[in-house]
């Protein structure tokens, strides 16, 4: 239930604008990884390509290679939506379905997978995906009000159960946690501590604190100016990167000179 | 050529090229569009400064708007009934408002059969017809009247008019007149809904039905039944086919309608007629002129135009563009006669 | 004036014309839909007084020895409804279709200028519908009409003779189709666009193909719009005049939609209202007066729906 | 895999990945067979094109509904069917669309070419001339200069009308009404007024221009103006409420925090910046009406002349002019010219309205937020 | 050119919902105040405030007293729009209005309010106003060219140049630099610092280094849950707030546990 990662030579491209330069990147299985930088330095674009999700937008394309446990998912004849079934996303803004109740967002991509489940199975994926997910108890007595009644960190970690449910191998976080309130934020830090035991989890933060408490490993992105295309300057500990970094400008950057 | 072609004429300044002038807005029947289109286009040459234009919104708008005052004349296929003529003193001073039979036009009963031009059909036949209980060509009471036709056995397909019309409205006014038995919903001037049928929105639109569809029959102003097949009426012992003249005939033998004023010229038509040579179903579209117009400069443009209209100049020009036939000269002398009343309201 | 200090700057003189400014504009807004709901008043108005008559004549004063207004009116209620009605379920999934194509699934470049073409079909005059309608449309669906009566003649729409012109409430039907899909494909075009990426990417990123992507996030969010959409497309097609006019070949009230017959409010005015005087002018304003109370309770239906599923919608 | 170079990452073998899938010639199989099987259908009960075309469709929809499910899966197969079943949508609508243009261009254009259409009206042009033309094949007289002048006058004044009207009431909508009961009847009866069948327009029209300036004289232009206006007013105000809607709410707080006024707001930042959604909505609502037939004959008549004055006499109009050439030949014994004129005459009119929507969109371009950068 | 703004007791409100409660602070004029708390606990909503923007949203309403040198801005007879010429607001989003071109935008609170200047005067004003946002080196050459084409700092500063060129007392920031890359966020700051030699800058940042690096005085606001209205917990100088604050709330935030 967890694959590794590996980028090769990877370009992300916006129509003719190359937003991310040239990635070199292995993630391993079980750990979490933060991906840190400027605004604009590319973590979002590179987070979405992970998922196929990048080429939903017009014009977007990729170059290079990504391998799932040694599978290209950019190959000839993949199917993006069995890629994105197994590596989950969860958005910086939360997003639960405004018409469905929060069972229904919780069964939401099982459902996709069109096979019939009994309402026993079915009842036993929302409570394991809720617990796991940090938020049974706040909402076990209101299953069938709509997701979008909770409070920010509550749909955010609905979100979160959503993705787990259908039990994928990667989980993406694009800055989950930058749109909640402190209590909100310890919630979700504490769920991802969690979500590795079983999982491989990506993060973007913009909140150094946060990447130093919650990650394995730390990519560290920059971007030479407007205009020019992000690159990953270095990709090392968590410990190491915030304590001795190897290159000036991630120096710069977590000794909070910037952003 | 001269714009005064009638020696009554009064009016001492609507003579000469073109001494008049002004506007005269008139409304009314469609069927008189055509030919309204060549005497406006007619009298403009004879009176250049004057305009004369005309509304075709159909008969029952065009009195109306006679009556509210929008116009100043009405063409309508149907006379005023009494009541509009009473109402009509309103507008028109104490004498009221006289009609002008000032456009005739037999109404063809057309057909499209390939390789037949022309059918012999009685009253009862044609009736039968349009009532939807003769539905094939080759059935027995067509086919008795017309021995040396190649009688097909497609199904008759009837096309009436869908809008009000006072086509529909001769048409079944000589179907209830000749055939009582066999048509039995009067005289009518939208198609009993009853008989299912096809129907298109105007003449041209029937016509253009009936072009397009074999076996299809209709009724309709004699002048745009183009190519198609007609029917032979059967008047008296003899056939009729429609022409001009028997049209005109069929006026002429007409009865005035009771208790109309000296002046007026609305007519009953005689749909029963026998006498030879005429066809009776005709349609006659009137004029509707006021008596006594409110000042001088309206009375004489309207004189004038109305003389031009009954004019032989004014009905063979109608006749070239419309095909409507022209009035017989006994009914154009009666008309110039009314028409020379036209005064001021004192 | 003012109670807190003697000479505050934010009293400023020059300001009270500025004020007058905001007060005359707002003012001038607000006249403006007051003009607006003045106009409808008056069309109101004008439509009572003057369908009164009918409304209210007894046995044999209508025209024609009509029996009573609502008789008349009550076939062709049926009709308009009717003919609507088919157009509607002629246009609506093949509009949703096309909007859906041009908002999801034709590529970016090829979506503007479909949808520019698609708004050509909007602005055909409906005399040309008609013309279209009567020679051509008509014709062409005669072999359709033949074979749908022999084999499906048992179902009663079916049943009727099958025209042999194909002027018949079908075909209106389609013409009206024809007429109202641009009108509901470029609004519900506009609505699909406007589905929030972040509910489209949240399924697709459960991995949803594109079809469970556009129900679970699109059509959701579309709901509200779809059905103002097709409210608007209903409003037009009720209110068509000429097409019909010139396309259906009217009469009586009856089943077959394939065979002559049938008649819609807006045709049977523009076809009499020529010939018309007196009470039979009354009788077809009249006519036109149920109209207006038609669209007016579609509207209120449609407003209640849209209403019903507000707090359902994606928008905030 | 002791050293990690990344070509030793790869999976040589198959991709787990890509297993299972259809090969990618299915398609071509799929609507070849359900072109042979048609074919087969057609040739049994009669061949014809149509037919065979459509089952073809039909089949080639069903073959690869079928094929992707017992290949691949349910979900597949789902997705694809209503993926085709969408551009199938889209294949019908153009269906009419090239139907209607096509005939109107075939028809209509010998109509529109013909040597002084544009330039004359119909003054002079009686049936004998056209039974002349019809007879002897020469050219058609007589054009379309009157109803062309008085459509545009007639859809200008409307315009004119209906733009600030209509206009003004989306801004009320949009920026001074706060969702109250006022703006809710407005935008109900706006939704009603979009329903009134035009032919009522017209002879409300009619009615109350009768009752202001007396009979006669209400049969001119303006009072098919106010007949359009009463039609057009609604289209233009929910088009333009769209778009006053969509300008983004930061530019009014914008202006707001310059201590700029409401009203000056308003007009300098919200309405250049819609200005280019408001023309399209403009046009629509244009091409909306311009086509209008039948509250046009009821109010401003018809005329054979050129008339350019909107308060005064009567005047003729493009779909009217079509109508009564079609429907009412200047010479019932010979329709043809009246046909040919009234179809080149529509096809004019298509002419005028996409111009129109060129304009639309020039305007937009000029108009709208320049979008470079970011 | 620049006032003191002291708030008492007041209370700000969406509707019914109480998004601010009780606030009582005392702003010095030419000074750098930053507003700092974890996200929904009111700051952007007091900020608001503060030029009466507040009330712009339908239902919103404000309750107590905010005075401007000693003038209530919400006494009776006030126009908002005269309290918005002396206090100017630079929003999170850069929102250079996109039908004008620089010049213009800078020019637009005169300009849209009707006066008429000469093009001498506006010249003058245009070069001021851009210099004294730092930014008229980088566009005195493209002047005519549209606003939007700007990078994102760029626009952020011909912002803050619009606002200063109505000349107002004081200027109201919301997290100007969230949506820019780190060397415009520099520009800007290095901005702020000239600024308060001439105006009173009240500025919401989420960014604690930021709010160190800038300000003089730093007021805290916090929030209970949702649905309860934020506080202002603490306000004092910026190196009190930070390296000794008084309560522990404060303590916790800016130590980094949360946000
Ligand atoms: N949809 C898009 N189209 C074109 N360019 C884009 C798009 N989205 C992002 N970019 C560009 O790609 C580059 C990287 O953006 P991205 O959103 O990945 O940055 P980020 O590191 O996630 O920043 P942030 O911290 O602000 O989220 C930027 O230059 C941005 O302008
Ligand atoms: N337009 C609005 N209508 C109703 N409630 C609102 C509105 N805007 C904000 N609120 C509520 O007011 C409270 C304060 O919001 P505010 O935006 O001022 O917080 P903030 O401190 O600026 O947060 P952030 O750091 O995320 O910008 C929140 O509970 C929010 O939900
Ligand atoms: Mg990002
Ligand atoms: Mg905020
Ligand atoms: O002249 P009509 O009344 O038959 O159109």
């Amino acid at each position: 239930m967890s694959k590794r990662i590996d980028a090769i030579d990877l370009n992300v491209y916006y129509g003719k604008f190359r937003a991310v330069e040239d990635v070199n990147i292995n993630i391993d299985p079980k750990s979490v990884t933060a991906f840190i930088g400027p605004s604009g330095c590319g973590k979002t674009t590179f987070l979405r390509t992970l998922n196929r999700m990048h080429e939903v937008l017009p014009g977007a394309h990729v170059d290079g290679k990504l391998l799932l446990d040694g599978d290209d998912i950019y190959g000839p004849g993949v199917d993006p939506v069995s890629v994105r079934s197994m590596v989950g996303m969860v958005f910086q803004r939360p997003n639960p379905f405004p018409t469905m109740s929060i069972r229904e967002n919780v069964l939401a991509g099982l459902k996709l997978n069109g096979k019939r489940i009994s309402k026993g199975d079915a009842d036993a994926v929302v409570e394991k995906s809720l617990r796991g997910a940090n938020l049974w108890k706040e909402v076990k007595d209101r299953l069938d009000k709509p997701g979008s009644g909770l409070s920010g960190g509550q749909q955010q970690r609905l979100c979160i159960a959503r993705t787990i449910a259908v039990e994928p191998e990667v989980i993406l976080m694009d800055e989950p946690c930058s749109a909640l309130d402190p209590i909100s934020t310890l919630a979700v830090e504490d769920l991802i501590a969690e979500l590795k035991e079983q999982y491989t989890v990506v993060i973007v933060t913009h909140n150094m604190q946060q990447a130093a408490r919650v990650s394995d490993k730390t990519a560290f992105f920059n971007i030479a100016g407007t205009g020019k295309p992000g690159k990953l300057i270095e990709y090392a500990e968590t410990s190491q990167i915030f304590n001795n970094p190897q290159e000036k400008a991630t120096e710069d950057y977590v000794s909070g000179r910037f952003g | 050529g001269s714009n005064n072609p009638t020696p009554e004429n009064t009016g001492g300044e609507a003579n000469g090229g073109g001494s008049l002038s002004g506007t005269i807005s008139g409304g009314g029947a469609s069927s008189q569009e055509a030919a309204m289109t060549a005497w406006i286009d007619g009298f403009r040459s004879v009176e250049s400064g004057a305009t004369v234009q005309y509304n075709p919104v159909g008969s029952g708008s065009g009195r109306e708007g006679f009556l509210a005052e929008q116009y100043i004349f009405a063409g309508s296929d149907a006379a005023m009934d009494a009541e509009e003529l009473e109402a009509s003193q309103q507008v028109c001073g104490p004498d009221g408002a006289f009609h002008i039979p000032g456009y005739i036009s037999p109404v063809a009963v057309a057909f499209n059969l390939e390789g037949i031009d022309s059918l012999n059909l009685d009253a009862e036949t044609i009736a039968g017809i349009f009532a939807g209980e003769i539905t094939t060509w080759n059935d027995a009471a067509i086919a008795d009247q017309n021995p040396d036709a190649d009688l097909p056995d497609t199904p008759i397909t009837v096309v009436h008019r869908a809008d009000s019309s006072g086509t529909t409205e001769n048409f079944t006014d000589y179907l209830a007149a000749a055939a009582a038995d066999t048509w039995t919903w009067g005289v009518v001037e939208d198609w009993p809904q009853e008989i299912v049928a096809e129907n298109a929105q105007g003449t041209q639109g029937v016509v253009g039905q009936v072009t397009a569809t074999d076996g299809a029959i209709t009724y309709s102003d004699a002048s745009a039944v183009g190519d198609l097949g007609t029917v032979a009426v059967k008047v008296g012992e003899e056939y009729v086919p429609y022409s001009a003249e028997a049209a005109a005939k069929a006026v002429e033998n007409s009865n005035p309608v009771e208790g109309a004023a000296e002046n007026d010229m609305a007519v009953e038509l005689d749909r029963n007629t026998t006498a030879e040579g005429s066809y009776p179903i005709v349609l006659v579209s009137y004029h509707i002129y006021c008596n006594e117009y409110a000042d001088q400069e309206t009375a004489d443009l309207v004189k004038a135009f109305a003389e031009y209209v009954v004019s032989e100049d004014g009905q063979s020009t109608a006749e070239g563009s419309a095909g409507n036939a022209p009035i017989s000269d006994s009914l154009r002398e009666r008309a110039l006669e009314s028409i020379s009343g036209i005064g001021v309201q004192g | 004036m003012t109670t807190t200090t003697s000479q505050s700057s934010l009293h400023d003189p020059k300001a009270a014309g500025g004020r007058a400014g905001d007060k005359i504009f707002s003012g001038t807004a607000l006249t403006a839909g007051i003009i607006i709901l003045a106009i409808l008043a008056f069309v109101a108005l004008y439509l009572v007084i003057e369908s009164l008559p009918a409304l209210t004549a007894g046995e044999g004063e209508l025209s024609h020895g009509k029996t009573s207004f609502w008789s008349y009116v009550g076939p062709m209620v049926v009709g308009t409804i009717l003919a609507s009605g088919v157009a509607l379920l002629i246009a609506t999934p093949v509009a949703v279709g096309v909007a859906l194509f041009i908002s999801h699934y034709a590529p970016k470049k090829l979506s503007q200028p479909i949808g520019y073409v698609i708004d050509l079909l909007a602005a055909i005059p409906s005399v040309v519908y008609g013309a279209w309608g009567m020679t051509f449309l008509g014709p062409l669906l005669v072999p359709l009409y033949e074979w749908l009566h022999e084999y499906a003649g048992w179902i009663p729409i079916f049943g009727g003779e099958p025209s042999q012109t194909g002027r018949t409430l079908f075909t209106a039907s389609v013409v009206l189709a024809v007429m109202v899909l641009p009108i509901i494909t470029s609004l519900c075009r506009e609505i699909f666009v406007q589905t929030p990426k972040l509910h489209e990417e949240a399924a697709l990123a459960l991995g949803a193909t594109r079809w469970e992507m556009v129900k679970m996030a699109v059509f959701p969010f579309a709901r509200a719009g779809i059905v103002s959409a097709v409210m608007l497309g209903l409003g037009r097609a009720l209110g068509e005049t000429m097409a019909v006019a010139l396309v259906l070949s009217p009469g009586a009230l009856q089943a077959s939609l394939i065979s002559a017959g049938n008649q819609t409010i807006p045709a049977e005015i523009a076809l009499n209202f020529p010939e018309a005087f007196g009470m039979r002018q009354n009788e077809l304003i009249a006519a036109g007066l149920v109209l207006f109370v038609i669209t007016l309770v579609v509207n209120m239906i449609a407003r209640w729906i849209v209403s019903r599923h507000k707090e359902f919608s994606g928008a905030n | 895999m002791s050293t990690m170079t990344n070509t030793d990452l790869e999976n040589k073998g198959r991709s787990k990945l890509t297993a299972g899938q259809k090969p990618t010639w299915t398609w071509i199989a799929c609507l070849a067979g359900a072109a042979v099987v048609a074919a087969a259908i057609m040739t049994v009960i009669g061949f014809n094109v149509a037919g065979w075309v459509i089952t073809t469709a039909i089949g080639y929809v069903l073959a690869m509904y079928v094929t992707t499910r017992v290949i691949e899966n349910g979900r597949k197969a789902t997705d694809g069917l209503w993926t085709n079943l969408v551009v199938a949508a889209f294949l019908i609508a153009l269906l009419p669309l090239v139907s209607v243009i096509w005939t109107v261009l075939s028809i209509g254009l010998p109509g529109l070419v013909e040597q002084g259409f544009l330039a004359s009206d119909m003054l002079g042009i009686t049936g004998a001339v056209d039974q002349q033309t019809a007879a002897e094949g020469t050219n058609v007289l007589g054009g379309v200069k009157h109803a062309l002048i008085g459509s545009l006058l007639i859809t200008l004044g409307a315009t004119v009308i209906s733009v600030p009207i209509g206009l003004l009431t989306s801004i009320y909508l949009v920026e001074y009404s706060r969702g109250g009961a006022f703006a809710r009847a407005i935008t109900f009866f706006v939704d009603v007024m979009t329903g009134i069948p035009s032919i009522v327009a017209g002879l409300f029209a009619a009615g109350l221009m009768m009752t202001l300036v007396g009979p006669g004289d209400n049969v001119m232009g303006f009072s098919a103006v106010i007949a359009l206006s009463v039609l057009m007013i609604p289209v233009v105000v929910r088009s333009t409420e769209e778009m006053l809607r969509v300008v983004p709410n930061e530019l009014r707080e914008a202006s707001y925090a310059l201590g700029v006024r409401k009203w000056r707001t308003i007009l300098k930042v919200v309405i250049p910046t819609a200005i280019s959604g408001i023309a399209s909505g403009v046009t629509l609502a244009i091409a909306r009406v311009i086509g209008e037939t039948a509250p046009i004959l009821v109010t401003a008549g018809v005329a054979i002349q050129t008339n350019w004055n909107l308060f005064k006499d009567w005047m003729m109009s493009l779909p009217v002019y079509i109508y009564r050439q079609m429907m009412f030949p200047t010479a019932p014994a010979a329709p043809d010219p009246s046909e040919q004129r009234a179809w080149g005459a529509a096809l004019l009119l298509i002419i005028i309205v996409m111009l129109l929507n060129l304009l639309a969109r020039v305007i937009a371009k000029v108009f709208a937020p320049k979008k470079t950068g970011r």
